[in-house]
C-alpha cells in the first residue's frame, strides 16, 4: 500500500481489525495505515464501523481480532490510559467533557503527570499558551455549560494537544461547526501536522477530505473498500464509493410559490438558558410551500428561536401566530395540535426515547388518536402496521420495528425523527440542524423529504449552520445573529460572502459598505 | 368464618393431655425486643429462666424476640397454639388484640397477656404496681438529690408512664418538700441516642439527678458522665452502669410465671387481671448502690413494709394535682381503675402531659 | 484468552426465569454454609421456612396477610420509579394512608350511613397517602427539591403524627389510658376471606392487573414511559412532564394509603403501635426485583412475604435468634442481586488472537 | 443563654460526630457515582465491631480500625455487587442494611464472655473520653468546641481535607468526574471501576468509623439497634450537603441542633406538644432543602451526581 512510501514506516499501522457487536460486525479485518505529519480521511455511511475503529485505537473497544503498530512497534491498548501513553489522542463524536467541571479541570482530567495539588494558574498559563500558539481561544476558567458547541469542540482539541497527542483523531469534528470554525480547525490541523504530528479525520462532508487531507480510506458495512491519495480522487467518486451507488448532491425542487402565512413571529423576546437576553425581537414570516431557512452562528438565539416556536421556551415579549391564531406562550401540546412538527437540534436527547422500540418511537405522534388509540386502549398491532409502513417509505434501515432506537445509526435514528413528524405535520415544520453528522446519502434523503413537505405546501422553518444546505434547500434565508435578525435574503440571489457578512453582525443593509473592508481570509499561518 | 377451623386445632391439646401425662407443660413467651436488652425483655427472659429453674423436667419454655405489635404477632401467637403450646405470654401491650383474637380459636391453650386489659375465658392480664418502687425510689431521689431539681426522660405521656412519674415525685417530695421532677418526652420507647440527649437537656437544665421511663440505659450512663446520679428502671442498672445508679425499681416476674403456670397445670388456672405490687414480689428495688446512705435505706425499708402491709398506698389522699386542685382528698383512697386512667401530673411536676 | 460481559442483543426468556432460579439455589446453597457454621441444620431450616410460610393453608393465608401490604406499597413505588421518581416514603404513605382511614371509621360513622363506612373510610385512605405522596412530588416538580430527601422525613413525621393521635387525642377512653384508638364499628371492618387473609388482596390483584394494562395499553402509560425513559423527549412530543409526574406520585402515594387503610380495617382494627414496621422499604425491594412490572409485583411480593415469615420460623422452629431471619434474608437477596446481570448479559470468551488466525 | 448556646453546640458537635463521618463517606461514594443505601447496616456493623475489639483487646485504636475494616467489606460487597455486577444499587444498599442490622445484632448476642449471659449489651470497655484543650475550652460559647474526644476533633480536621481532597486535588478531580460522566473519564484515562471501588469501599470506612463513635464514645457500650435509624438519616445529609463535604457538618448541625433544642424547650416548659417537638428535625430539614434548593437553582449550582446510580460499562451503548 501506498507504493510512494517506500522506506517511510507509518507511525500508525492497523492490522486485520475485527470488531464484532452482538448482531454487528463493526470492523471486518480493517487495514489501517497513517504516515508522519500526514491527515488521513476516514470515511464511510453511518454505522459503517468508522467510530469503532477509531474506539479500537484509542482503548475503548478490545477488538476480537487484529494487531497495531505504532513506529513500527506491536502494542496492546488495553485503555485510554494505554492509548494516551503512546500518544494516540482522540476527539470524540460525542464530546467526551465534563459539563460541571472547568475547561482548565476537563483538560487536565486523568492526567497523571500533574501534581497531586494541581497548581490551577500554571496550568491555566499553560493552557494560555497552547490556545494563542494555534489561535484557539478559550477561557480555561469558564464552565463547560457555559460554552457554545463550537468552543466546546476547541476545548476537546486543546486538550488532546495538552496531553502531548502525537497522533489525533478526530471523529466527525465539524458536524456541528460553523464554516468559519471548520476553517480554523483546518488551519489548526496543518499547523499541526507541521510540527509533525499526525491526525485521522471522520466527516460526511467531501469538500473538507479534499480540503484537510492526503489520504481517504473509505469503509464500508464494517469492511475497508478504498485507499486513495486525495489528490487523485474527487467528492463524487468517494460519495459513490462510500454508498455504492451515484449521488447527486442535487436538490430537485418545485417552483417556488408561496401561499398564505403559516407562522408569524412579532417582536419574539426571550432569555437563554444563563437568564440573559437570547432573542431580541424577531419578526418572522413563514409561508405556505416555503422553505425559511436560519443561518447564523451557534448560540446566536437559534435554539430559543426554533423552542419558542414549538412552545418549549416561553418568551418574554412578542407574540407567535399559527395560522393567523395567537398561539404566544402555549404549551408543546397545544403547538403540536396546532400542526407544528418539530425535528429537533439535539436527536438522541430530545428526539427519541432511545430505549424505546422504533415503532413506539414512531407512533410518538400519532399515539393520542386513532387509529393508534381504540376506545382509550393503544393498539399494538396498528401501531405495528404503522411502524412497518413508515419504515418502508422512509427506508429506515432497522433490523426490526422492535429494536430500541438506540442501537439505530444516527442517519437512521433522523430518519426515524423525520418519519413521525412529517406524518403528524399539519402546516409547520420546524428543522433543526436536519443533516447534521448524517451520512451523504442520508443528508440527500433528509433534505429531500423536507423539500417534498414545502411542495406539498407546508411552511418549513429550517435552521442550518451549513450554507450550502441553506442556499440549496431554502427558499428564503434570514440570518441570525445576537437575537436578531440582520435580514432576510432569497436564497438565489444570496451568497456566502453576504451571508457571512450577516452572520458576523452586519445588517443587510449595510452589507455593501462593510464587504469592502472586512477580509474573509482566516488562513494566514499557511 | 373461623368457626369450621377451630374443633380440630382445638382437639390437639386434649389430646395431648389424655395421651402422656409425662409430656412437659409447654409454655412460649413472645418478646417485644432481645434479651441482650437488659431492659424490659430481659426481665422477662429472667422470669421464664426462673421458672425453668423452678420447675426443671416439669415444664418447657421458649421464646420468640422481636416480634412487632402488629399483625405478625397474631400469626406467631397462633402458631405457638397451633404447635401445641399449652400456655402463651405475650410481653407487650400492642399484643392485646392480637392475643385476644387467637384465644378465640383456641379455647384449650392459656394466653396470659402482659399489662393489657382484655380477658376472655382462656385469656388473663397481669401487671405490676411499678409505682409503688418508683414512690421508694423517690424517696431515695429526694433524699440525694441536693438542689432538690430532678430529671425525668420519659417515652410517652401513657397512664403507665405518668402514674410512675407522679409516684416518684410524690416519694421525692415526701422527704424533701421542695423537690421537683422536671419531664421530657422523648416520643420512643427504645432509641439510644435520643434517650441520652433527652438526658443531657436536663442535665444541662440543671438537674443533678436523673430517672426515667425508657428501655436503654443511656440517660443513666449520661448522668454518670456527669459527675450525677440516676435511678434506674426496668432491670437492677447499677449492674450495668455503676454505682452511680442509686437504686433502680424493677421487674421480677419469676415467682408469677411460675405460679399462673402451676395453677394450669394443676388445672386450677381462672381467668384474672393480676395488678400485683411490692408484697407479690412483682416489683421490687434494686440493692442499693454504695452511694445511698444507711437512713435512706433504712426509710426506704419501713415505707416499703407499710406499703406491703397495706397500711398505705402512694395515692391515698391527700395528693395535689399540678395546677394546684385536689386530685385525691384526704382520707381518700385512689381506686385501681383511676390509677390505670391517670392523666394528669401531680404537684411538683414540672412539664405537660400533652393531654 | 478473555472473557468479558457481553449485553445480549435480546433479553432472553429462559435466562429471564433460569437466571433467578439458578440465583436462589446458589443463595440457599450459600446461606447452607453460614448455617452450617453456626452448627444448625441448613435443610432443616429451609423446610422450616418453607413451611412456615406455605406449610398449611392457614399458614399461607398468613404469608398472604403479609403479602398484601408489600403488593400495595411495591406497585405504589414502581409507578414512582418508573419515573425515575425515588419514592422512598411510601411508609409514611401507608401510615397517613392509615390515619385517615381510621379517622373516617372513628369520627364519620356518626352521620354517614353504615355501608358507606368502609368504602369511604378505604377511599378517604388512599387519598391521604396520595397527598402524603403529592407534597414531594409538588415540590420537586414545582421546586426541584429533591425527592429522596423530602420522602424520607415525612416518613418519620407521619409516624410520629399518627403517634401523637393515638397516644393523645384519639385515645381510647376506655382503654385504661393504653395507646391506641377505640376500636373501629363493624361497619369499617374490611372482610376477611380465610383466616385473616381479607379483601386488600383482591385489591392487590385487581390493581396489579389494571396497572398493567395501564401502563402497556393506554396513552397515560406510553407517555409515562417516555417521561421515565427520556423525559426532554417526552417534553418536545407534547407530554406535561410535571403534571404526570404529580399525578403518577399521586397515584403512587395512594396505593400505600390502601396499603395502610386495609391494614386499619382489616387486620387491627384500630389504629395503634404497629402500622409501620418497614412494608415501605421492603416495597423498594419488591418493586426492583421485579423489574417494576406490575403483575411480576405481586408473585414478588408473596415471595418477600414468604420470606419474612419464614424468617420468623427460623425462630420458632430452629431456636435461632430473630437477627438470624435478617442475616437469612439479606444472604439470600446477595446471589440473586448478582445474578441479575446475566439475564442483560453473557459471558463472551474471546480467543487468543494468535490462534484463530 | 450563653450557657444554653454553648451546651446545645457541645451536644450537638458530640451527637453528630458519627453522623458527620457517615455522610462524609457516603458523599464520597455517591461521588463516584454509587449510591449505597447500606448505610444503617454499615453503621450498625461498625459499632458492634468497635466495641468487641475495645472490649477484647483494650485497644481503642484497632477498634477503631477493626470498625473501619468491616465497614470496608461490607462496602466491597456493595461494591463488587454493584460495579462488577451491575446489580441495582438500591436493593443492594437496602440488602445490605437488612444484613448488616441482622449480623450485628446477632454478633452482639454472640461475642460477649459466654459468662456474662447477655454478651456485649451492658459490658463496659475502654472508650474515648472528652479531652478538654486548657483555655480554649473555657471560652464562652465556643469553648465547647474545645472539650470533645478524639474522634470528634478529628472530625473537625476531617471536614476540610476532605473538602480540600475533592475540590483541589487530582485525585478529586477524577472521583468528580467519574461520578459526574463516567464515559469521559474513562476516554480521559481515568479508572472508572477502581474509582468507583477505592471510594465506595472508603466510604464504607468511614460509616464504620461513624458507627464506632457511637459505642466507643457518644452512646459507650453496645445497645441493639444503637443507630436508631440513624443510617437513614445520614442519606438526608447527604443531600442537604449537596454533596459537599464541607456542609457534612451543617446537616449534622440542623438535624443534630433541632434535636438538642426541642428537648430543651421541653425541659424549659413550653406549651408545644412533645410529639411535635419531635417531628422538628425531620420538618426543619426538609423546609431547610427547600430553601436551599430555591437558592441554589438561581445561583445555578449542581445538584446530585449525574450518573449517580448508574452502573458504567465501556462498551455498552
Ligand atoms: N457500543 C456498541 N454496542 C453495540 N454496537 C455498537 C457499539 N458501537 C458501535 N456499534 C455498532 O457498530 C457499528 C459501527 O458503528 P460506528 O459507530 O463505528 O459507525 P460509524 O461509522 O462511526 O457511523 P457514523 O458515521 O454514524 O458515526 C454499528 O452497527 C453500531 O451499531
Ligand atoms: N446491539 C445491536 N443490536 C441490533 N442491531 C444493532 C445493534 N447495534 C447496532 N445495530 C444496528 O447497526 C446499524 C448501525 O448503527 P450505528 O449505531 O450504531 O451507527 P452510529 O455510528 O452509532 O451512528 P451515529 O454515530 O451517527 O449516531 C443500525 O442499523 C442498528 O440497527
Ligand atoms: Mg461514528
Ligand atoms: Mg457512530
Amino acid at each position: 500500500m501506498g507504493s510512494d512510501e517506500v522506506g517511510k514506516v507509518p507511525i500508525l499501522e492497523m492490522k486485520g481489525i475485527t470488531k464484532r457487536f452482538p448482531g454487528v460486525v463493526a470492523n471486518d479485518h480493517v487495514d489501517l495505515e497513517l504516515y508522519c505529519g500526514e491527515v488521513l480521511a476516514l470515511l464511510g455511511e453511518n454505522g459503517a464501523g468508522k467510530s469503532s475503529l477509531m474506539n479500537v485505537l484509542a482503548g475503548l473497544y478490545r477488538p476480537d481480532e487484529g494487531e497495531i503498530y505504532i513506529r513500527g512497534k506491536r502494542v496492546d491498548i488495553e485503555s485510554p490510559r494505554d492509548a494516551m501513553d503512546l500518544g494516540i489522542g482522540m476527539v470524540h463524536q460525542n464530546f467526551m467533557l465534563v459539563d460541571t467541571m472547568t475547561v482548565a479541570e476537563n483538560i487536565i482530567l486523568g492526567l497523571k503527570s500533574v501534581a497531586a495539588i494541581p497548581d490551577m494558574r500554571s496550568v491555566h498559563r499553560k493552557i494560555h499558551e497552547i490556545s494563542e500558539h494555534y489561535s484557539m481561544k478559550v477561557d480555561p476558567a469558564a464552565y463547560i455549560w457555559q460554552l457554545s458547541v463550537g468552543e466546546q469542540q476547541r476545548v476537546e482539541i486543546l486538550k488532546q494537544i495538552y496531553r502531548g497527542a502525537t497522533i489525533l483523531i478526530l471523529d466527525e469534528p465539524t458536524a456541528v461547526l460553523t464554516p468559519q470554525e471548520s476553517d480554523e480547525l483546518n488551519c489548526v490541523l496543518q499547523q499541526m501536522t507541521g510540527e509533525g504530528r499526525s491526525a485521522i479525520f471522520i466527516t460526511h462532508k467531501m469538500e473538507e477530505v479534499i480540503d484537510f487531507s492526503d489520504w481517504v480510506r473509505v469503509l464500508q458495512k464494517g469492511r475497508l473498500v478504498t485507499v486513495k491519495r486525495t489528490s487523485e480522487t474527487n467528492p463524487q467518486e468517494l460519495a459513490r464509493l462510500m454508498v455504492g451507488r451515484e449521488v447527486l448532491f442535487r436538490i430537485e425542487k418545485k417552483h417556488y410559490s408561496p401561499g398564505e402565512v403559516v407562522l408569524e413571529l412579532r417582536d419574539i423576546r426571550a432569555d437563554g438558558e444563563k437568564g440573559l437576553p437570547a432573542l431580541t425581537g424577531i419578526n418572522l414570516e413563514v409561508r405556505a410551500g416555503e422553505i425559511m431557512g436560519i443561518a447564523g452562528v451557534a448560540g446566536n438565539g437559534q435554539r430559543e428561536l426554533t423552542e419558542v416556536i414549538t412552545g418549549l421556551h416561553s418568551s418574554t415579549g412578542g407574540k407567535v401566530f399559527l395560522e393567523g391564531r395567537d398561539m404566544t406562550g402555549r404549551s408543546p401540546f397545544a403547538m403540536i395540535q396546532a400542526g407544528v412538527s418539530h425535528i429537533p437540534s439535539d436527536r438522541i436527547a430530545m428526539g427519541v426515547v432511545g430505549d424505546m422500540s422504533v415503532a413506539n418511537n414512531l407512533a410518538m405522534k400519532g399515539y393520542r388518536k386513532p387509529p393508534l388509540l381504540k376506545g382509550g386502549f393503544l393498539n399494538p398491532k396498528r401501531i405495528l402496521l404503522m411502524a412497518r409502513k413508515m419504515i418502508d417509505l422512509f427506508k429506515i434501515s432497522t433490523p426490526a420495528p422492535q429494536t430500541h432506537v438506540k442501537f439505530l445509526s444516527g442517519g437512521n435514528i433522523q430518519k426515524t425523527i423525520l418519519a413521525r413528524e412529517i406524518d403528524a405535520c399539519g402546516g409547520l415544520l420546524v428543522a433543526a440542524y436536519p443533516s447534521r453528522g448524517l451520512d451523504v446519502g442520508a443528508t440527500e434523503a433528509v433534505r429531500n423529504e423536507i423539500v417534498a413537505q414545502r411542495d406539498k405546501g407546508k411552511g418549513v422553518l429550517m435552521v442550518s449552520e451549513d450554507l450550502e444546505e441553506l442556499l440549496s434547500v431554502a427558499d428564503k434565508i434570514a440570518v441570525l445573529f445576537e437575537g436578531q435578525i440582520m435580514g432576510i435574503v432569497s436564497s438565489e440571489e444570496a451568497d456566502t460572502e453576504t451571508l457571512g457578512l450577516m452572520m458576523a453582525g452586519v445588517p443587510l443593509s449595510k452589507v455593501e459598505e462593510e464587504a469592502a473592508k472586512l477580509a474573509a481570509a482566516t488562513c494566514e499561518q499557511e | 368464618g373461623c368457626q369450621k377451623k377451630e374443633e380440630p386445632v382445638a382437639e390437639v391439646p386434649a389430646a395431648e393431655s389424655q395421651e402422656t401425662q409425662a409430656e412437659p407443660f409447654k409454655a412460649a413467651f413472645v418478646y417485644i425486643g432481645v434479651p441482650g436488652d437488659l431492659g424490659y425483655t430481659y426481665e422477662h427472659e429472667r422470669g421464664r429462666k426462673y421458672v425453668e429453674a423452678q420447675l426443671g423436667d416439669k415444664v418447657e419454655t421458649t421464646f420468640i424476640e422481636n416480634v412487632p405489635e402488629g399483625p405478625d404477632a397474631a400469626r406467631i401467637i397462633r402458631q405457638y397454639a397451633q404447635k401445641g403450646y399449652d400456655m402463651i405470654f405475650a410481653t407487650s401491650f400492642g399484643y392485646m388484640d392480637f392475643m385476644y383474637e387467637v384465644a378465640q380459636e383456641f379455647p384449650d391453650v392459656y394466653f396470659e397477656h402482659c399489662s393489657g386489659y382484655k380477658t376472655a375465658e382462656n385469656m388473663s392480664t397481669y401487671f405490676g404496681r411499678m409505682y409503688q418502687a418508683r414512690y421508694l425510689a423517690g424517696l431515695v431521689a429526694g433524699k440525694s438529690s441536693k438542689s432538690g431539681k430532678i430529671g425525668y426522660v420519659g417515652a410517652f405521656p401513657i397512664p403507665e408512664v405518668i402514674r410512675g412519674i407522679n409516684a416518684f415525685t410524690i416519694g421525692a417530695r415526701k422527704v424533701n418538700p421542695n423537690a421537683t421532677v422536671k419531664v421530657v418526652w422523648t416520643n420512643t420507647w427504645y432509641d439510644p441516642v435520643k434517650e441520652r440527649e433527652a438526658a443531657v437537656a436536663l442535665l444541662d437544665d440543671g438537674c443533678d439527678l436523673i430517672t426515667q421511663h425508657q428501655d436503654t440505659t443511656e440517660p443513666q450512663k449520661a448522668a454518670q458522665e456527669r459527675g450525677m446520679v440516676s435511678i434506674g428502671y426496668d432491670s437492677d442498672m447499677g449492674k450495668f452502669v455503676g454505682d452511680s445508679v442509686l437504686v433502680s425499681p424493677m421487674w421480677n416476674w419469676g415467682p408469677y410465671y411460675a405460679e399462673t403456670i402451676e395453677q394450669a397445670m394443676a388445672g386450677v388456672w381462672k381467668t384474672h387481671s393480676f395488678w400485683g405490687g411490692l408484697k407479690d414480689g412483682v416489683v421490687e428495688l434494686s440493692e442499693f448502690s454504695p452511694k445511698v446512705t444507711d437512713d435512706v435505706t433504712s426509710l426506704v425499708d419501713e415505707e416499703t413494709a407499710k406499703i406491703e402491709a397495706g397500711e398505705w398506698d402512694v395515692f391515698w389522699g391527700p395528693v395535689k394535682a399540678q395546677d394546684g386542685s385536689m386530685m385525691v382528698p384526704a382520707g381518700e383512697k385512689m381506686s385501681d381503675p383511676d390509677m390505670l386512667n391517670m392523666s394528669v401530673f401531680v404537684d411538683g411536676v414540672l412539664g405537660k402531659t400533652g393531654n | 484468552m478473555r472473557v468479558v460481559f457481553e449485553k445480549r442483543k435480546f433479553m432472553s426468556r429462559r435466562a429471564l426465569i433460569l437466571v433467578p432460579v439458578v440465583s436462589f439455589i446458589i443463595s440457599l446453597f450459600l446461606t447452607g454454609i453460614l448455617l452450617i457454621i453456626f452448627r444448625t441444620n441448613p435443610l432443616k431450616t429451609y423446610a422450616g421456612m418453607f413451611a412456615g410460610a406455605f406449610g398449611s393453608w392457614s399458614n399461607f393465608t398468613e404469608t398472604l396477610v403479609k403479602a398484601i401490604p408489600l403488593m400495595l406499597t411495591g406497585l405504589g413505588v414502581s409507578i414512582a420509579f418508573r419515573l425515575r421518581f425515588w419514592n422512598i416514603g411510601a411508609e409514611g404513605q401507608l401510615t397517613f394512608g392509615g390515619v385517615a382511614a381510621a379517622w373516617v371509621a372513628l369520627f364519620w360513622s356518626s352521620w354517614l350511613p353504615a355501608p358507606l363506612l368502609l368504602p369511604v373510610a378505604i377511599i378517604v385512605g388512599a387519598l391521604a397517602g396520595a397527598l402524603w405522596a403529592g407534597i414531594p412530588a409538588g415540590l420537586k416538580v414545582g421546586l426541584g427539591v429533591d425527592e429522596t430527601l423530602t420522602t424520607l422525613m415525612l416518613n418519620y413525621v407521619a409516624i410520629l403524627f399518627s403517634e401523637g393521635l393515638y397516644y393523645g387525642p384519639w385515645r381510647d377512653p376506655k382503654g385504661f389510658g393504653f395507646p391506641g384508638t377505640r376500636m373501629f364499628p363493624e361497619a369499617a371492618w374490611l372482610p376477611r376471606f380465610s383466616g385473616r387473609a381479607h379483601a386488600g388482596l383482591w385489591f392487590a390483584i385487581i390493581i396489579g392487573l389494571l396497572l398493567w394494562v395501564v401502563m402497556n395499553r393506554t396513552r397515560w402509560g406510553f407517555e409515562l414511559k417516555m417521561i421515565g425513559k427520556n423525559q426532554k423527549a417526552a417534553r418536545c412530543l407534547g407530554v406535561g412532564i410535571g403534571r404526570n409526574i404529580l399525578l403518577a406520585l399521586l397515584l403512587s402515594g395512594a396505593l400505600s394509603g390502601l396499603a395502610g387503610a386495609c391494614e386499619v380495617t382489616a387486620i387491627s382494627h384500630r389504629l395503634q403501635q404497629g402500622l409501620s414496621i418497614g412494608y415501605g422499604y421492603t416495597a423498594i425491594i419488591v418493586a426492583w426485583l421485579s423489574q417494576l412490572n406490575p403483575i411480576a409485583s405481586l408473585f414478588v411480593g408473596l415471595l418477600m412475604a414468604a420470606l419474612l415469615v419464614g424468617g420468623d420460623q427460623v425462630q420458632m422452629t430452629m431456636g435461632l435468634p430473630s437477627a438470624m431471619g435478617l442475616v437469612l434474608q439479606g444472604m439470600i437477596l446477595f446471589p440473586m442481586l448478582a445474578g441479575s446481570l446475566f439475564t442483560e448479559y453473557r459471558l463472551k470468551v474471546i480467543k487468543p488472537e494468535k490462534e484463530g488466525v | 443563654m450563653i450557657l444554653l448556646v454553648t451546651s446545645i453546640l457541645a451536644i450537638t458537635l458530640r451527637a453528630g460526630t458519627s453522623l458527620v463521618y457517615a455522610t462524609i463517606g457516603e458523599i464520597y461514594t455517591e461521588r463516584s457515582g454509587i449510591l449505597n443505601l447500606g448505610i444503617e447496616g454499615m453503621m450498625l456493623m461498625g459499632a458492634v465491631t468497635a466495641f468487641s475489639v475495645s472490649y477484647h483487646s483494650g485497644n481503642l485504636l484497632l477498634a477503631v480500625f477493626a470498625a473501619m475494616s468491616v465497614g470496608a467489606v461490607l462496602a466491597a460487597l456493595h461494591a463488587f455487587l454493584s460495579i462488577t455486577m451491575r446489580a441495582n444499587q438500591v436493593v443492594s444498599g437496602l440488602s445490605i442494611t437488612i444484613f448488616g442490622s441482622g449480623f450485628a445484632s446477632f454478633l452482639g448476642q454472640r461475642l460477649g464472655p459466654e459468662s456474662n449471659g447477655y454478651y456485649l449489651a451492658g459490658l463496659v470497655a475502654p472508650r474515648f473520653h472528652s479531652i478538654a484543650i486548657p483555655g480554649l475550652s473555657r471560652l464562652p460559647i465556643i469553648g465547647a468546641v474545645f472539650d470533645q474526644d478524639l474522634l470528634t476533633y478529628v472530625v473537625f480536621l476531617l471536614i476540610p481535607v476532605a473538602w480540600f481532597f475533592l475540590y483541589k486535588t487530582r485525585y478529586g478531580l477524577n472521583l468528580r468526574a467519574v461520578g459526574e460522566n463516567p464515559q469521559t473519564a474513562d476516554a480521559m484515562g481515568v479508572n472508572v471501576s477502581k474509582i468507583r471501588y477505592v471510594y465506595t469501599i472508603l466510604g464504607g470506612m468511614l460509616v464504620g468509623l461513624g458507627g464506632a463513635h457511637l459505642s466507643l464514645s457518644y452512646t459507650p457500650g453496645w445497645t441493639e439497634n444503637i443507630t436508631g435509624g440513624r443510617g437513614w438519616i445520614v442519606i438526608a445529609l447527604v443531600i442537604f450537603s449537596m454533596w459537599n463535604p464541607g456542609r457534612a457538618i451543617l446537616g449534622a448541625i440542623i438535624f443534630g441542633g433541632i434535636n438538642a433544642v426541642q428537648f430543651r424547650l421541653q425541659a424549659s416548659g413550653t406549651t408545644i406538644p412533645a410529639a411535635y417537638l419531635n417531628m422538628a428535625p425531620y420538618l426543619a430539614t426538609v423546609i431547610v432543602l427547600v430553601i436551599m434548593t430555591w437558592w441554589e437553582t438561581h445561583n445555578r449550582k449542581v445538584g446530585s451526581p449525574a450518573a449517580l446510580g448508574v452502573s458504567y460499562m465501556r462498551e455498552d451503548k
